[in-house]
């Protein structure tokens, strides 16, 4: 199971990277946000892979392949032959810090250490007892996401209203 | 009244900046008015010094200050004046150079000549502060604070090549004092504090590799200053750009302060370091004699001949200090007030006479003795003294210097003293030349020609000018006693804190019995030889 | 679970591979791709990264309800990136008319 | 549910500013902003007015002493001390607003809203340990940015700006994110002085995952304070922006910054040992090449906002010196530095307003002969490049008398020369922004731009920029009282060293 | 009467400063008044101070003014000392003093800058009475600088015409590489003594045995020799002396024959204890005044120009001078210090006269026949030159004789020298008498308005003559049966202080008596031959001079020297002057060490930039750049 939705989500994931037209490339990374969804599934984290699915593949996503359609961009990028200098050197940093990542897990004491004490499933993480955490412990931080989107919303407004 | 009583180098040091920030604040359009009101009271703080400085009873307690200031990152700083011998004369020469140069340019300037007054004024108590100042701190403060408005005197109200010249003065300057900071929060640290005993007292305590980094990095800022060959490319630009009464100051105060840097910090605070780069700094104040005298030479303009007299001057000065004998020094202390006077003199004639001519090439010039006789005399006069003539100022200075030299233990002293007397000949054939360029001869015909357009001769005001700086180097010249007796003691202090070699006479009597000699000797002078306990 | 093993068998080492990759993909996507809006996806993408190493975490600190809220709050954030960050898109696509940050570099040097 | 009152001393300084944010945008809704004037004042009124109830309230927390807390959110005296320092910015940032708009021809009540938004966001950021709140604050002081460097709309180099910067930086935080994920993976708890002792605990403190986590948290802090090599939308960003934005950027955004780096690194995460000294290591060699690359490049710009900016660059480079030093004198001194780089900056962008320089026409040949025409601006600009070149007696000098220092005494005399030599080139393009001002003749361009220009009054813009010069000169000539009297408080009883 | 005796030198100086500020508005009356009247003074109070020297019983009077410059161990006091030594000279300076400035008033009489001549004139009697009276060597050294910043302004006095200042600047800075000698040879003597006071040194110098001081000594003898060569005009600094005689003719009888050229011999006998102990300085002295001799008498053969000719005299009877005093003749030397003053001065200021009566013609070839004209100027000057040519009898003869008969003690080769440039001498000078005075009028036109000049000229010549003749009272040679009583009038002064005095070996009287009478016979026979050469016109001579073209036209361009110094001394100072200022300051220091980092700073500022590419994809690729630093130096 791990292994298909770990594949799922890398290789949309690779596919976006990698495709040319833009919708399609959206869409790839909705399918890698399912995988996405599903390993919190495997988790035990069901609220998550919810609001996973929710919130990500369908407002976040939505509202970019919208202002996809809107900006009508969906002609393909140019071939990529200008500046080889930063695509070797991006792909370079790109894989070595995948290699690195790989091998800083390998080499992490305090991860093997984390994985072999919490290897039993804990039971699976319910709405209420989110809830009763983030109104309990992160009042501040419920209080300040709001505002953020407040601030977000007032920031996006500025910047697209039309009429000036 | 009391504060003043208690603080009179506060009063000195800071009343011309706070008159000139006040004179900042009038109008452009009432500039003259700055003018007079910024010669008034920097005439006013002359009189005061005077009066404060050597109106006092003998044998008072010397005038100084001292209070706790800030510490800041557990560093105390103090805010402490003195004035004592090292520093007594080169602050009246401040005081009294200030208002003479205002008068003696009084209508060189067309524009925003009250802005310039204030400047001015700010200068003097950078200047000021920095001679008085007994902190490092504090005196770190006044060196790089004298930048400002000088850069500003030369940048706006300079020459074609202003810019330029402003910028690299900054940046010189700049340059060696910031590396000296880095030596100065590096000592201080240690020491934890500013005042120059304790820094001494914890240079001492560290090895001797560390010692000579401190000395150089010091050393290195204040010849920056002075300026010592090879730092000196700084001089003839900004000598050149400036207007006249930037030059004047420049020459006459701000280079001191390069000199008086070494003998109030440098050496005595590093004082073997100082004796292991004696010789080194020996080298360069010959060479810096030689060379400016040379370049001096092949100047086709008067201003930048003048600029690299002053290499070659303040060369002696640096010699004097690197000779390590008392004798040497107190040259040193007296040719830094020679030089003041001499090389301020004959900037303000230059500036006279480009205020007539608008041009200071010597080929414009020629024959100026016919149409300027007066002029001619007090350039004649200066030149004299910049030459060493005895009975001028620059005689007393430069033959001590030497003497000390000869006499200086480090190897190589004689050779050096030899060599540097070659620069004293040179001094006159640079200076002569140029003289006899510039003022004898037929009146130079062209109709372009600067000798031309001297339609008057100086005037009054610019006889005023010019009169007391010639009773000084006749003076100077005469009774050198009343400038350097008060130096006397604290320069041999100095030297005996320095571990000055001792002096072995070159000639021994030949039978050490010889009793008559003995007898004569104390008959006739001071017989003992330049020894050093 | 050690290695290879833990990695492939969806122990902590195999969520955290997937996240790092994910990551570095995203990165791969700002640094590669010219059009902003892929750019903006790889962002995007590296947000998740972080998500998935942080329920990943959780789950084996025996299932800490402290990171399923900051999860919460990361989606907040991620949303106020997207309104923002699109916003600016179209902003510049309203002048440019276009989408290739490469073109759009008249402030340099 | 309730809240004690010692709770709302700790939220009301943020609560005035969140409130004047709120009520703006409500106000600016659907009105013709350009010609109802009346409403244009009444929302700088509420913006000032909300950052002024603000620094009342902190001032008032600051006098008496008292360090309350809500939750995570920690009103100590740093936490004091950077609200202050925020909302002076952000009120000057708000009077320059006012004439820099106007000259634009072009006012927004949104854009003050967004400032206010960023303000609480900043105060929020510095005063917690909580790496839940940290993020949080961290974006929403960064999200209003992103929108406030694009709110000319009608420049296109807004938007690129704001596109850039906002690119940049979300890449910045979603590093920032995976680092504080991966401390809290191995500490097992989102308050990072928490998770740092346990993960000493464990004895992991030398850990890859750790020491990357740090890295990665780290970088997030190097980014808000645009050391290089994460610094290239910072001339970008600045010079897209309104002035009056861009000294807030500059200032705030790094001195935020900093003083959360102060908390999080040498502070909360001394537990975990090798990270502290891998931090030093890697500032000293980022600072050396913030230093390098900041410097020489101001030196070749003709922007003055360019310039301004890669100084703002370097400038970063001096106080990452500060946190090689690591002492508690150098923090003091980094605050000290702080407190002065905010007027100097606040200052110089002050002064591009107030000589009424807009769009493009902020180079160095717009500003030439400017000084004589207004004298008292003229006086102040020399005062702040003096100050930013780092000449005494202005202030700047003694902030990096303290920095410098505390290195020195460290035992890093290598890097200070550097430093010197760098401010010895910093020096130059100072000099070159007086010699404009001062030392040349006005062009016959920017004689015939001042003519063509509607006549220029920036009262507020000219009174923030004398404020300014005034804060500078008392860092000049009462260094030991802001030092002493604030500097050091904040970090002595605000982080509990020197204690 | 002691207590004034600092007016002696101050008085002159009073008259120069009244002349000098007021010269101008006081107008001609005054101007001579103060002129001559501070000198006649001087004279007078020298007169009374002369005596009460010789009162002394050790003829010595030290008169002490207080302290000029002290400080450490050095202590220089303004002071004052007269023995017979300084007393002569001060004589001499105020005596032959005061009567050129009587000739300089009927002189200078049509000069606009009568009170500025005065003025320098005044100045220069101060300085020479300063250089004489002096009691340490900086005080002397304030004389010797003095009189030649004097004769720098009169040389240069007519300063409208192109060549009197150069002539100035080339005697000002030709005794400037002189006075260098001198400054570093007090610097030595105060090393090795500790004191500059001259009585101090000579005790000191007194006590020491011969070998102990004699390498330091040399050095200190020889630098200060080099001083002398510059002021007296001996090889290689006698360049400026001849070009000295664009000053007015007075100057130059008075600076530039009596008094300041003498100072070099003076300052060597004021110091003779010293130079005894140096022998190695004696040799060069003496071959270097020979030398010195020969030189310029050759040159005097050919010149035409009539001041020329004396100035290369001088320069050729200085030689001489030092010539005695390099044989230990100290007092012969001196003598021919003192006799030379009266005969020199009188020859140029009877060439003076010749000159004013010739309308400042001053080339010999021109003139001819004016004894009748100007009988007065004609016989002074006969009396005058019998003198030079050492005419028996006359006080050249004695002075002249005796230096030969000690030249020839020390080395005959010497005195063959001598003999040889005495024999040049006596030829050109007969050369000048002839050519100016007998024979016919070559110019006419200036012939016929040619007259005698007027009492205030021509009674200091008559007052000169007589003491050219005179003066031979002083010292008529042993070897002719005299006592040569100067030497023992001098001998308090050069021996002071010696435990030992130095008495130079005299040889047989009947060596002395054939030397003098070779030497003289030998000297009359070439004024002979120099008399009949001109006798008759230019013919003879310049038929004689075209069977030697090539020596001719070198003696005729003085040796090619000033073009040899211009090609390889000044030329290449002033090259490598350049050199310095355009290579290493403009270039080297400025260019590489100054605007080379600007530069390297400003290349690199741009390079920087050149990363600031615009496009955010950089951007993000230099901050993943960073990143992997920083996870590099957390991680490794």
């Amino acid at each position: 199971m791990f292994l298909a939705f770990a594949l799922i989500t890398l290789l949309g994931a690779l596919g976006m990277l990698l495709q040319k037209n833009i919708i399609v490339a959206g869409l790839f990374m909705v399918a890698a946000f399912f995988g996405i969804a599903g390993l919190f599934v495997l988790l035990a984290n069901p609220v998550a892979a919810a609001l996973q699915l929710i919130v990500y593949s369908g407002a976040i996503m939505v509202l970019v392949l919208f202002v996809i359609m809107m900006l009508s961009s969906h002609e393909e990028e140019a071939a990529q032959a200008s500046h080889p200098i930063q695509r070797w050197l991006s792909l370079l940093l790109a894989l070595a810090l995948a290699a690195g990542g790989v091998k800083l897990v390998m080499a992490s004491k305090g991860v093997q250490m984390l994985a072999s004490r919490g290897a039993a499933v804990p039971p699976a993480v319910t709405l209420q007892g989110v809830g009763a955490v983030l109104f309990e412990g992160h009042l501040l931080g419920f209080e300040v996401a709001g505002l953020m989107l407040l601030a977000a919303m007032v920031g996006a407004v500025a910047l697209t209203k039309r009429n000036l | 009244m009391t504060w003043l009583n208690s603080h009179p180098l506060t009063f000195l040091v800071f009343a011309p900046a706070l008159l000139g920030l006040l004179l900042m604040a009038l109008p452009h359009s009432v500039g003259k008015l700055t003018r007079l009101l910024g010669f008034l009271g920097a005439l006013a703080v002359f009189v005061l010094s005077l009066a404060w400085l050597l109106g006092r009873a003998p044998g008072s307690a010397p005038l100084a200050e001292h209070a706790p200031w800030f510490a800041l990152v557990g560093l105390p700083v103090d805010y402490a004046l003195a004035v004592d011998g090292l520093n007594l004369w080169l602050v009246i020469l401040t005081t009294f150079l200030v208002p003479l140069t205002m008068l003696g340019t009084w209508n060189s300037l067309k524009d925003r000549m009250g802005t310039f007054a204030a400047l001015f004024l700010l200068l003097e108590t950078g200047m000021l502060g920095a001679l008085v100042a007994q902190d490092l701190f504090l005196f770190y403060l006044f060196w790089e604070g004298m930048l400002i408005p000088m850069y500003f005197m030369i940048g706006v109200w300079g020459g074609d090549e202003r810019r330029y010249a402003a910028n690299k003065f900054f940046l010189y300057t700049l340059s060696g004092s910031l590396l000296w900071l880095v030596a100065l929060l590096f000592l201080a640290g240690r020491a934890g504090s500013f005042a120059p005993a304790v820094m001494a007292q914890a240079a001492s305590a560290l090895p001797f590799a560390a010692q000579c980094w401190l000395f150089v990095a010091f050393a290195v800022a204040f010849a920056i200053k002075v300026p010592l060959f090879p730092l000196h490319t700084w001089l003839p630009d900004a000598h050149v750009q400036a207007p006249t009464a930037g030059s004047v100051i420049l020459a006459g105060v701000l280079l001191k302060l390069g000199g008086y840097g070494f003998i109030r910090f440098a050496i005595p605070m590093f004082p073997q370091a100082a004796m292991h780069f004696a010789r080194p700094l020996a080298l360069l104040s010959v060479i810096a004699i030689i060379y400016g005298a040379l370049v001096a030479m092949v100047q086709r303009d008067i201003k930048k001949l003048v600029a690299y007299s002053s290499v070659s001057h303040m060369g002696f000065v640096m010699l004097g200090l690197a000779s390590m004998t008392v004798i040497g020094t107190q040259g040193a202390m007296l040719q830094m007030l020679n030089h003041g006077i001499s090389t301020g003199a004959l900037f303000l004639l230059v500036g006279m006479i480009y205020d007539r001519a608008h041009t200071r090439m010597i080929a414009d010039f020629g024959g100026v003795a016919t149409k300027m006789p007066i002029f001619t005399t007090f350039f004649l006069i200066v030149t004299l003294s910049s030459i060493g003539l005895p009975l001028t100022n620059g005689f007393v200075g430069e033959f001590w210097i030497l003497n000390g030299t000869f006499l200086s233990g480090f190897g190589w002293g004689r050779a050096y003293a030899v060599i540097a007397t070659l620069g004293v000949v040179l001094g006159a054939v640079y200076m002569l030349w140029m003289v006899k360029r510039v003022f004898w001869g037929p009146v130079n015909p062209d109709e372009e020609s600067g000798t031309q357009h001297l339609h008057s001769d100086l005037n009054a005001r610019e006889i005023a000018v010019m009169l007391p700086l010639v009773v000084l180097i006749l003076w100077m010249g005469i009774h050198p006693r009343t400038f350097v007796a008060v130096s006397e003691a604290p320069v041999t202090a100095l030297l005996k804190d320095a571990n000055a070699p001792a002096i072995r006479p070159l000639v021994l009597p030949s039978a050490p019995e010889s009793g008559p000699l003995e007898a004569a000797a104390e008959g006739h002078g001071p017989a003992s030889h330049e020894v050093h306990p | 679970m050690t290695g290879m093993d833990a990695i492939l068998h969806g122990g902590l080492q195999g969520y955290l591979v997937v996240a790092l990759l994910l990551f570095a993909i995203g990165l791969a996507a700002v640094l590669l791709r010219r059009t902003m809006l892929m750019q903006f996806m790889g962002v995007e993408l590296m947000l998740n990264a972080a998500n998935v190493a942080l329920l990943a975490f959780a789950r084996f600190r025996g299932g800490d309800l402290q990171a399923t809220v900051f999860y919460l709050f990361i989606i907040a954030v991620a949303a106020c990136e997207a309104a923002v960050g699109l916003a600016l898109i179209i902003g510049l696509y309203r002048h440019r008319d276009t989408t290739d940050s490469d073109r759009t570099a008249s402030l340099k040097q | 549910m309730s809240i004690t009152p010692t709770e709302w001393a700790a939220l009301l300084p943020l609560i005035f500013p969140t409130l004047g944010a709120c009520l703006i945008p409500l106000m600016a809704l659907d009105r013709d902003q350009a010609t109802a004037k009346w409403i244009r004042g009444a929302m700088y009124l509420v913006a000032l007015a909300a950052v002024a109830a603000g620094f009342w309230f902190l001032t008032d927390l600051w006098k008496s002493g008292a360090q309350p807390a809500f939750h995570q959110l920690h009103m100590d005296r740093l936490a004091q001390f950077s609200g202050i320092f925020v909302l002076v910015a952000a009120a000057m940032a708000i009077l320059q607003s006012w004439d820099h708009f106007h000259q634009e021809g072009w006012v927004k009540g949104e854009t003050l809203s967004l400032l206010l938004f960023s303000v609480t966001g900043m105060m929020l950021f510095t005063a917690t340990t909580n790496f839940l709140v940290l993020f949080l604050g961290l974006e929403l002081f960064s999200l209003p940015l992103y929108a406030m460097v694009a709110t000319v709309r009608h420049r296109a180099e807004g938007a690129e700006g704001g596109m850039k910067y906002f690119l940049t930086g979300a890449v910045a935080s979603s590093c920032f994110l995976m680092g504080g994920v991966m401390l809290y993976g191995l500490g097992g708890s989102l308050d990072l002085t928490l998770a740092a002792q346990a993960i000493r605990a464990q004895g992991l403190g030398a850990d890859p995952m750790v020491m990357a986590g740090a890295a990665l948290l780290l970088l997030g802090f190097l980014f808000k304070v645009s050391a290089v090599p994460f610094h290239q939308w910072t001339p970008d960003a600045y010079e897209a922006s309104p002035h009056p934005i861009a000294g807030f950027m500059s200032v705030a955004t790094k001195g935020v910054a900093f003083l959360a780096l102060l908390r999080i690194f040498p502070v909360s995460l001394l537990g975990m040992g090798a990270a502290g000294a891998r931090m030093q290591a890697a500032l000293a060699f980022l600072a050396v090449l913030t230093l390098v690359v900041g410097n020489l490049t101001a030196l070749v710009q003709t922007n003055v906002k360019r310039m301004l900016a890669y100084s703002s660059i370097s400038h970063a480079g001096y106080l990452m010196l500060g946190f090689v030093a690591g002492t508690p004198a150098a923090f003091t001194g980094v605050l000290f530095y702080l407190v002065i780089y905010l007027a100097m900056n606040m200052g110089a962008f002050g002064l591009l307003t107030a000589y009424g320089l807009v769009g493009e026409h902020t180079t160095f040949e717009d500003l030439r002969g400017l000084g004589w025409k207004r004298p008292a601006m003229g006086f102040a600009a020399a005062v702040f490049m003096l100050s930013l070149a780092g000449i005494p007696p202005m202030g700047g000098f003694y902030g990096k008398y303290m920095i410098f220092k505390e290195l020195v005494g460290t035992g890093h005399v290598g890097l200070a020369i550097l430093g010197v030599l760098a401010s010895l080139v910093s020096a130059y393009y100072y000099l070159r922004f007086l010699v404009a001002l001062f030392l040349q003749a006005p062009s016959t361009e920017a004689e015939r731009l001042a003519s063509d220009r509607p006549a220029v009054h920036a009262p507020l813009a000219g009174a923030t920029v004398l404020v300014a010069a005034a804060i500078v000169l008392a860092g000049g000539f009462v260094q030991a009282f802001l030092a002493d009297g604030f500097a050091h408080r904040a970090v002595s009883e605000g982080l509990g060293l020197l204690r | 009467m002691n207590k004034y005796f600092w007016l002696i030198p101050v008085l002159p100086l009073l008259g120069s400063v009244f002349n000098g500020l007021l010269g101008k508005r006081a107008g001609k009356g005054a101007v001579t008044f103060f002129g001559l009247g501070t000198v006649l003074g001087s004279l007078v109070l020298a007169l009374a101070a002369f005596f009460a020297m010789k009162g002394m019983p050790d003829h010595r009077l030290v008169l002490d003014y207080g302290e000029w410059m002290a400080t450490g161990t050095l202590s220089v006091p303004f002071g004052l000392v007269i023995d017979p030594l300084s007393g002569t000279m001060m004589l001499v300076v105020t005596g032959i003093g005061f009567l050129i400035h009587v000739y300089s008033v009927g002189y200078m009489h049509d000069d606009e800058g009568y009170g500025r001549f005065f003025s320098y004139l005044n100045l220069f009697v101060f300085f020479m009475l300063t250089l004489v009276l002096g009691s340490s060597l900086p005080l002397m050294f304030v004389g010797w600088e003095g009189v030649g910043l004097c004769s720098y302004l009169l040389i240069g006095y007519y300063y409208e015409t192109d060549f009197a200042p150069d002539a100035g600047l080339k005697a000002f800075l030709t005794n400037r590489v002189g006075d260098l000698g001198v400054a570093i040879g007090m610097m030595v003597l105060f090393a090795a003594f500790g004191t500059l006071t001259v009585g101090d040194i000579l005790l000191r110098v007194g006590h020491l045995a011969p070998e102990a001081g004699f390498g330091i000594l040399t050095f200190a003898t020889l630098m200060l020799f080099v001083g002398a060569t510059g002021k007296s005009a001996q090889l290689p600094l006698y360049l400026w002396l001849p070009d000295a005689m664009a000053g007015p003719t007075p100057v130059s009888a008075l600076i530039h024959a009596a008094t300041m050229v003498t100072s070099g011999i003076y300052m060597i006998c004021r110091l003779a204890p010293v130079f005894t102990l140096a022998p190695i300085t004696m040799d060069i002295v003496a071959w270097v005044g020979a030398a010195t001799a020969l030189f310029a008498a050759t040159i005097g053969l050919v010149q035409r120009d009539i001041k020329k000719v004396l100035a290369y005299s001088t320069v050729s009877q200085l030689g001489y001078m030092f010539l005695g005093l390099g044989a230990s003749g100290f007092a012969a030397g001196f003598f021919h210090v003192f006799t030379h003053a009266w005969f020199k001065a009188l020859l140029f200021l009877g060439a003076g006269s010749v000159i004013l009566a010739m309308h400042h013609e001053q080339d010999l070839f021109k003139m001819g026949g004016l004894k009748s004209k100007m009988p007065l100027t004609f016989w002074t000057m006969l009396a005058a030159t019998l003198a030079i040519i050492g005419f028996p009898g006359t006080s050249g003869f004695a002075s002249k004789d005796e230096i030969l008969y000690l030249a020839y003690l020390k080395s005959p080769a010497l005195w063959v020298v001598g003999v040889v440039a005495a024999c040049c001498t006596a030829f050109y000078m007969l050369r000048l008498f002839t050519l100016a005075f007998l024979g016919e009028p070559r110019d006419h036109h200036a012939y016929d308005h040619a007259h005698e000049s007027p009492a205030t000229m021509t009674v200091p010549l008559v007052v000169l003559a007589a003491g050219s003749i005179l003066a031979v009272w002083l010292g008529w040679p042993k070897a002719f049966g005299g006592d040569f009583r100067i030497e023992e009038w001098l001998a308090p002064a050069v021996t002071y202080g010696q435990l030992h005095a130095a008495h130079g070996e005299h040889g047989s009287a009947s060596l002395a008596m054939i030397l003098a009478s070779v030497s003289t016979v030998l000297g009359l026979g070439f004024a002979w031959f120099g008399y009949a050469t001109y006798r008759k016109g230019l013919a003879v001579a310049e038929a004689r001079a075209a069977k030697f073209p090539f020596i001719h036209k070198v003696l005729l361009n003085k040796y090619y020297v000033d073009e040899g110094v211009e090609l390889v001394l000044l030329g290449p100072i002033r090259w490598f002057g350049n050199l310095l200022w355009k290579l290493f300051d403009v270039i080297i220091i400025d260019g590489v060490g100054v605007n080379l980092p600007g530069a390297l700073a400003r290349v690199s500022g741009d390079f920087t930039a050149l990363f600031q590419t615009g496009r955010v994809r950089n951007y993000a690729l230099s901050m993943a750049l960073g990143a992997a630093v920083l996870l590099y130096v957390f991680l490794k």
